[in-house]
């Protein structure tokens, strides 16, 4: 049953992900990449992080994916049909991606990066998400303020930088 | 902890001025008065202890700042005899400098920034009275340098203050090099910046005489360029250009005195240093004798005071420079409350007749009379009539001049004293008497203003009892020189004092003979020494003409060819000619679009797992 | 107190029960074509009649009057002679006819009128599908009306939709009245 | 059950997709959609990885890893809007001051 | 798989075909409703010919939008002005899927305990959140496949202000989950149950006043209505990003509005009105007092929608994110030093 799903979401996660890159409407790009975040929020919950999964469509589909849609709407770059969408290095970078690909799928499969699944307690599942709140206050509160900080400094950035010049 | 609160107050009151009450500005008055009245109220306490207890150890409070090995500074406070007494004259002449400038400042566009800065310097001005060691007392010293610089050129949109301002600085730097050096040579010596470590360093001995000897000269330089002393005295008349409650705050009462509590708190190391006492004392004589002959050729009211003030520093220096110390901060002690006055009174004449020249002015007594009354008693404190303060203080220097057996400093001072009471009969009798020269209705100022003249006056008056030789304690208890274990030189000599007394009223004397009549202009204009005077002895034109056109452009000139010709063409071309061949091959490999830097970072990846992950 | 009403959005509250009161109040429209008519006032002037007096006598003498006063000259009146005693004096009209296209509905023909033949009716439905009614002629104006001249308005009255041949009409039921306020 | 290589092999599928989006588009905008997958793909092999060795410390990388990358796309569209607005152009290859 | 999880199963999906259904035929009464609101509080009489009091207006409405002709504008993006409307209305119908409606009943025939929603997660109410958060594409790509000017300033407006007052909504709901320390819908409307001094019903509108009127507002915002209801202002916008649409896929923006409205009623009884929980010693009836408070809030709804003007677009935009973001972040603030 579960593999069914996997699979299911794994071909749909891969196969948008190739449309985003291959799309030539921004908007439709959008919209693949939008369903390929929500596939990866469905693998998280395979995975047994539905709090992830739930902050994954709730930043990546919620927030992400509208904030490009809107910057290509603000643009208007929809309708801009794009002549040549593909560079002029495309061989060469089809080339090295495959290379990558297969160097890293060698890697995977023979080497030892497979670990068995450990026994886990069926609290540690439900009570995932205080868990995880609890240890970002403790042990990761440090990262978590830098982060927040970053944060912080992006929107005023991201505002900064939008803002039109006042004459 | 008081002392901690005494620093940072003001700090604390010029930075809410700064960011916060900009726009109102009678707020802001009232936060830098309150501020330096509260520091006032709190330095109360240390007074009275030390009032009950004489011989108090210095309190330090210290943490550490900078702490390399073989090299550690410390930021602290220390409170001994010596700086409360300061403090009791910098928080008492500043609350009262400051109520008085609500009036004398107001409806001025800048009235916050005033108070900014004036708070400011007052922070500064307490860093230097409360550190515990040089490094600190540097900082605040330049901290004061700059809120000096700041107030003098209160009126930066008048050439003459943005000048005078800029003169003040670069000075004070000449004479802040010497004494940054100074603080090295003896760091090298001692090992420590601490004062009282460097006390008890220097009187166990061990010091070799030569060192002892430049580390005090090199000290003196510092004391030269804040307290004005010959040759560095050339900023102080043009500091007049600020506001007058800042010439009377920094340039008469506080900050000038600074050199002299420099000299105080190093005293040991001077008494160890006969030489350099020596050089302090002539050169204090020297410009006590030249600023009080300036005096005498100057029309404008706050130059004449601050000619003797001048003068008076000279005279502390030269008190310091006889080994005098309690004489001298007896002296800066009632200077300070008789030099204030006289300024503040000054300006409230100038607040009265819109004019700074005294050949504008008199035949106003009547119509100024708390003014005229309370300049009229500076005056005479200043003159060194019996009973006034300032005849009991000057009569110490003398007399520690006398005993000291420094016969020709002596006479300097006798004669200074006779110019003095000259030149000061003469500045209240063309201002406030004879003919009227007048133009507008004078009128008398404010409460606000007048008020601090009075209480300025009664202290410039009765502040001369405290060093009353025949009291047990007196002023001498409390302050004491390194030389005197336990007690002050209040001797009394009363062939010193008779002397000087019949000099002080001859001085006046000829005042009155020449100036007590209906004058247009001064009668001794024609004169040539008077001439000489009157353009002060033309050290600005040979400082201008011929240390900086002739020795300063020269050096100039030399670097200039070493710089352009070496460095520039040279070295510098030579680098950036040599970098530009280069990168115009390396240039070939930036091309700016980032997909082709992507590109070769995944193929070397790439290249990387193949070389050592999968092979 | 503007604190406080902001905190507490008494505003928004006032407003709400404002509407909460017209909610739950009576309304104030009719069901015009199907159930309801409103029945002018007297003083209403709508499509013109004209009387007989008691005797069913045509109070209309064809003076001209009212023609010579309209000031949008749509009433054409000819008179001709008569014995019948149609009329009240030998004098009747011929034609009456108004243009009612042409007409404003100020009313002066009828302070003109003499005979107070002429009034100003209560009939206020007076779309049509053809130009033949543009024009009231005699018969038409001397027709008895729906609401009698009498009949004192100024309220609701239940009607009844009637469709025929000639377009629909909406007869009321004067017995039976309201006013809605 | 699904091994942890499957989960590693789609992590890597994702992550190649996105450095080919990176690597053949010429619209920054895309190129910026790319960047995101490839986001995506770390956080599915530490999401799975976190499972598989029952630790909690990839799932609150993950956490840190989509706030920076919300981060990034504010910053990153924002530069593109204000570059847009001065160049009049999306295609990266346009945008290369950067050299010399 | 045994028969037991089979049962499971099927009533899983019986549930969810339930909940579609109610879902689906909910606007139907709703827009009488609406409009019937809307005629008294302009003391007029509303829809009245088709039926008894109009009753069967909606009826009659969708009987002729089912068949209005579908147009489609000639340069519009087809395949995403045709999905645009699912896009709406999906994540409407897909929160339910969190959202309890009551406890456990039992059935008293075959005597099996039911539980009455979907399902429990531990992340409900996040969960309802980024669904809700995925309606605005349907909005955003109507409004931009039309390839209308009105349409694109519609979806990019709505799509802006949704953005802006989902972070106060989320933020406001913090308060709640603080307070009741679970992301579980279940167990915040457990944590309500109960009393305080014996009288107060023990609602989270109790300890979060501040949050409820973020809540409140910003629900308001969130699912376009008066006075946030910018996307469609007819004045400036004719109707915002529907306004090329007609027939069904109108009908669908329609249906996920009024879906929308139901939702956020829900949300508002559920976090802050303790879901079924009776008040003041009524008798605990199933679903009743839930259905009664989602009927007060939808009430409500529509009666605001009667009573207060549209706002400006600034105004919109400094409301939210100059008064409601400092403020739900001053709630959360607050919330915390009480529990502490």
């Amino acid at each position: 049953m579960e593999q069914i799903f996997f699979y299911i979401f794994a071909i749909a996660t891969v196969a948008s992900a190739i449309a985003v890159i291959s799309l030539r409407n921004p908007v439709h790009s959008a919209i693949s990449l939008m369903v390929c975040f929500l596939q990866v929020a469905a693998l998280f919950i395979l995975l047994r992080s539905p709090f992830l999964a739930a902050v994954q469509v709730f930043i990546y589909v919620g927030a992400v994916v509208v904030l490009f849609l809107f910057a290509v709407m603000v643009l208007d770059l929809g309708k801009e049909r794009f002549g040549e969408y593909l560079h002029h290095q495309r061989p060469i970078a089809l080339v090295v991606v495959i290379g990558f690909v297969f160097v890293m799928g060698f890697t995977i499969l023979h080497g030892s990066l497979d670990a068995q699944l450990g026994n886990y307690t069926e609290k540690a599942l439900v009570k995932n998400t205080e868990i995880m709140g609890k240890l970002l206050f403790t042990k990761y509160v440090f990262p978590f303020e830098v982060v927040s900080l970053l944060l912080l400094i992006a929107l005023i950035g991201a505002i900064v930088l939008a803002m039109k010049e006042k004459r | 902890m008081t002392t901690w609160l005494i620093l940072f107050i003001p700090l604390i009151s010029a930075v809410l001025i700064t960011l916060v009450t900009r726009k109102q500005k009678d707020l802001s008055s009232y936060i830098s008065i309150g501020a330096v009245v509260f520091c006032f109220i709190l330095s109360i306490n240390p007074i009275l202890n030390l009032l009950q207890h004489p011989h108090m150890e210095p309190i330090q409070k210290s943490f550490s700042w900078i702490n390399i090995p073989g090299f550690h500074v410390e930021m602290g406070t220390l409170l001994d005899q010596l700086s409360i007494l300061m403090l009791f004259v910098v928080t008492f002449v500043g609350s009262l400098i400051h109520i008085y400038s609500r009036g004398y400042m107001h409806g001025d566009p800048g009235f916050s920034r005033f108070f900014a800065c004036l708070s400011l310097f007052i922070f500064s001005m307490f860093g230097i009275v409360l550190s515990n060691n040089f490094i600190q007392i540097f900082i605040f010293w330049e901290l004061v340098g700059l809120s000096s610089y700041l107030l003098i050129g209160y009126y930066f949109e008048k050439p003459s203050a943005s000048d005078a301002s800029k003169k003040a600085f670069l000075v004070n730097r000449i004479g802040d090099f010497g004494f940054i050096l100074g603080i090295f040579v003896i760091f090298q010596a001692t090992g420590t910046f601490n004062f009282i470590e460097i006390n008890h360093i220097l009187e166990k001995g061990g010091i070799p005489d030569s060192t002892l000897y430049i580390a005090a000269l090199l000290i003196f330089c510092g004391a030269v360029g804040k307290s004005a002393q010959f040759p560095l005295h050339v900023w102080l008349p043009d500091a007049m250009e600020g506001p007058t409650p800042v010439s009377a705050l920094i340039h008469a009462a506080t900050m000038v005195a600074a050199g002299v509590y420099l000299l105080a708190r190093t005293a040991l190391l001077y008494h160890l240093s006969p030489d350099a006492m020596e050089v302090v004392a002539y050169i204090g004589g020297f410009t006590a004798l030249m600023a009080a002959v300036i005096a005498v050729a100057q029309n404008d009211i706050k130059r004449v005071v601050a000619y003797s003030t001048l003068s008076s520093l000279g005279y502390m220096v030269m008190a310091m420079g006889v080994g005098g110390m309690t004489a001298g901060m007896f002296y800066l002690t009632t200077h300070a409350f008789f030099k204030a006055l006289l300024f503040l009174a000054a300006g409230s004449v100038i607040h009265a007749f819109h004019t700074q020249n005294i050949w504008e002015m008199g035949s106003a007594f009547k119509k100024v009379k708390t003014t005229g009354t309370t300049f009229i008693l500076g005056s005479l404190a200043m003159a060194g009539v019996f009973p006034f303060s300032g005849f009991w203080s000057k009569d110490e220097i003398l007399t520690a001049t006398f005993t000291s057996h420094h016969y020709f400093l002596f006479a300097i001072g006798i004669l200074v004293a006779f110019i003095s009471a000259f030149f000061m009969t003469r500045l209240v009798f063309v201002t406030f008497f004879g003919n009227e020269r007048y133009h507008g209705h004078p009128h008398e100022s404010p409460p606000v203003m007048t008020v601090p003249l009075i209480i300025l006056a009664v202290f410039a008056v009765f502040s001369g009892l405290a060093g009353l030789p025949w009291f047990e304690p007196n002023f001498g208890t409390y302050i004491a020189g390194p030389s005197h274990g336990g007690h002050g030189e209040h001797g009394f000599n009363f062939f010193v004092a008779g002397l000087s007394t019949v000099f002080v009223i001859a001085g006046i004397a000829l005042g009155y003979v020449i100036y007590c009549r209906d004058l247009d202009k001064d009668p001794l204009e024609e004169n040539a020494l008077y001439k000489l005077a009157h353009n002060k002895f033309y050290f600005d034109e040979f400082y201008d003409n011929f240390i900086v056109s002739k020795i300063y452009n020269g050096i100039a000139k030399i670097c200039n060819f070493v710089e352009v010709n070496i460095v520039i063409h040279f070295f510098v071309n030579g680098f950036a000619y040599l970098t530009r061949e280069l990168s115009k091959i390396l240039r070939l490999t930036t091309t700016g679009k980032l997909q082709h830097y992507t590109l070769i970072m995944v193929a070397g990846v790439v290249v990387l797992f193949l070389l050592f992950g999968v092979l | 107190m503007s604190i406080f009403k902001k905190i507490f959005f008494i505003d928004f509250i006032k407003g709400l029960s404002l509407t909460l009161g017209y909610e739950v109040s009576k309304s104030v429209t009719m069901r015009y074509p199907d159930e309801e008519k409103w029945a002018p006032y007297q003083r209403f002037r709508g499509l013109h009649t004209l009387n007989r007096d008691a005797q069913g006598r045509e109070l209309c003498v064809a003076c001209e009057l009212c023609a010579k006063a309209c000031p949008t000259k749509c009433i054409t009146v000819v008179p001709m002679e008569d014995d019948k005693g149609i009329g009240i004096s030998d004098r009747i009209a011929k034609v009456y006819e108004i243009n009612l296209v042409r007409c404003m509905f100020c009313g002066l023909c009828e302070d003109a009128c003499p005979t107070t033949a002429i009034r100003m009716g209560r009939d206020y439905e007076l779309a049509c599908f053809s130009l033949d009614c543009a024009a009231a002629d005699k018969k038409r104006l001397l027709a008895p009306r729906e609401i009698p001249q009498e009949f004192e308005g100024g309220y609701v009255v239940m009607a009844r939709l009637e469709r025929n041949k000639e377009g629909i009409n909406i007869k009321p039921d004067l017995t039976r009245k309201k006013r809605w306020w | 059950m699904i091994p942890l290589s499957h989960y590693l092999l789609l992590s890597l599928v994702l992550f190649s997709i996105g450095v080919a989006g990176v690597l053949l588009r010429r619209s920054i905008i895309i190129v910026l959609m790319s960047l995101e997958l490839i986001f995506n793909s770390i956080n599915l092999s530490l999401v799975a990885f976190a499972h598989f060795l029952q630790s909690m410390t990839g799932r609150v990388f993950v956490v840190f890893t989509i706030t920076v990358a919300a981060a990034e796309v504010a910053v990153g569209l924002a530069i593109l809007v204000a570059v847009y607005r001065r160049r009049k152009t999306v295609y990266v290859e346009e945008l290369s001051e950067m050299k010399h | 798989m045994d028969i037991n999880t089979l049962i499971e199963v099927a009533l899983i999906i019986v549930k969810v075909i339930f909940v579609s259904l109610i879902l689906f035929t909910l606007p139907i009464p709703l827009t009488w409703i609406e409009r019937k609101v809307a005629g008294h509080i302009q003391v007029r009489l509303g829809p009245f010919r088709v039926g008894p009091h109009g009753i069967l207006q909606p009826v009659a409405d969708m009987i002729k939008l089912m068949f209005k002709e579908d147009i489609a504008p000639e340069k519009a993006d087809k395949w995403l002005f045709r999905f645009a409307p699912l896009f709406a209305m999906i994540p409407a119908f897909a929160v339910y899927a969190a959202i309890p409606f009551g406890d456990k009943i039992t059935i008293p025939i075959i005597n099996k305990e039911v539980t009455l929603y979907i399902s429990d997660m531990n992340v409900g109410i996040l969960y309802i959140l980024a669904v809700g958060g995925i309606s605005v594409y349907g909005i955003i790509l109507g409004g931009w496949a039309s390839n209308s000017k009105y349409a694109l300033l519609g979806g990019i407006r709505s799509s802006a202000q949704m953005i802006s007052y989902e972070i106060a909504l989320t933020f406001s709901c913090i308060g709640v989950v603080m307070t009741s320390n679970s992301l579980s819908l279940l167990d915040i409307v457990k944590f309500q149950s109960g009393t305080i001094l014996g009288f107060i019903p023990n609602w989270n509108i109790i300890y979060q006043p501040i949050g409820f009127v973020i809540f409140f507002i910003a629900a308001l915002a969130e699912i376009n209505r008066i006075p946030f209801d910018l996307p469609e202002d007819e004045g400036s916008l004719a109707a915002g990003y529907h306004v090329e649409y007609s027939a069904m896929k109108f009908s669908f923006f329609m249906l996920t509005e009024y879906v929308a409205m139901v939702t956020a009623s829900v949300l508002a009884v559920i976090l802050f009105f303790g879901g079924w929980d009776a008040p003041l010693f009524m008798p605990e009836i199933p679903i009743f007092w839930f259905v009664a408070k989602v009927g007060f809030f939808i009430y409500l709804f529509m009666w605001i929608r009667f009573t207060l003007p549209r706002y400006r677009y600034d105004q919109l935009m400094s409301i939210g994110w100059k008064i409601l973001l400092p403020l739900s972040l001053l709630n959360i603030l607050i919330t915390g030093l009480f529990l502490l």
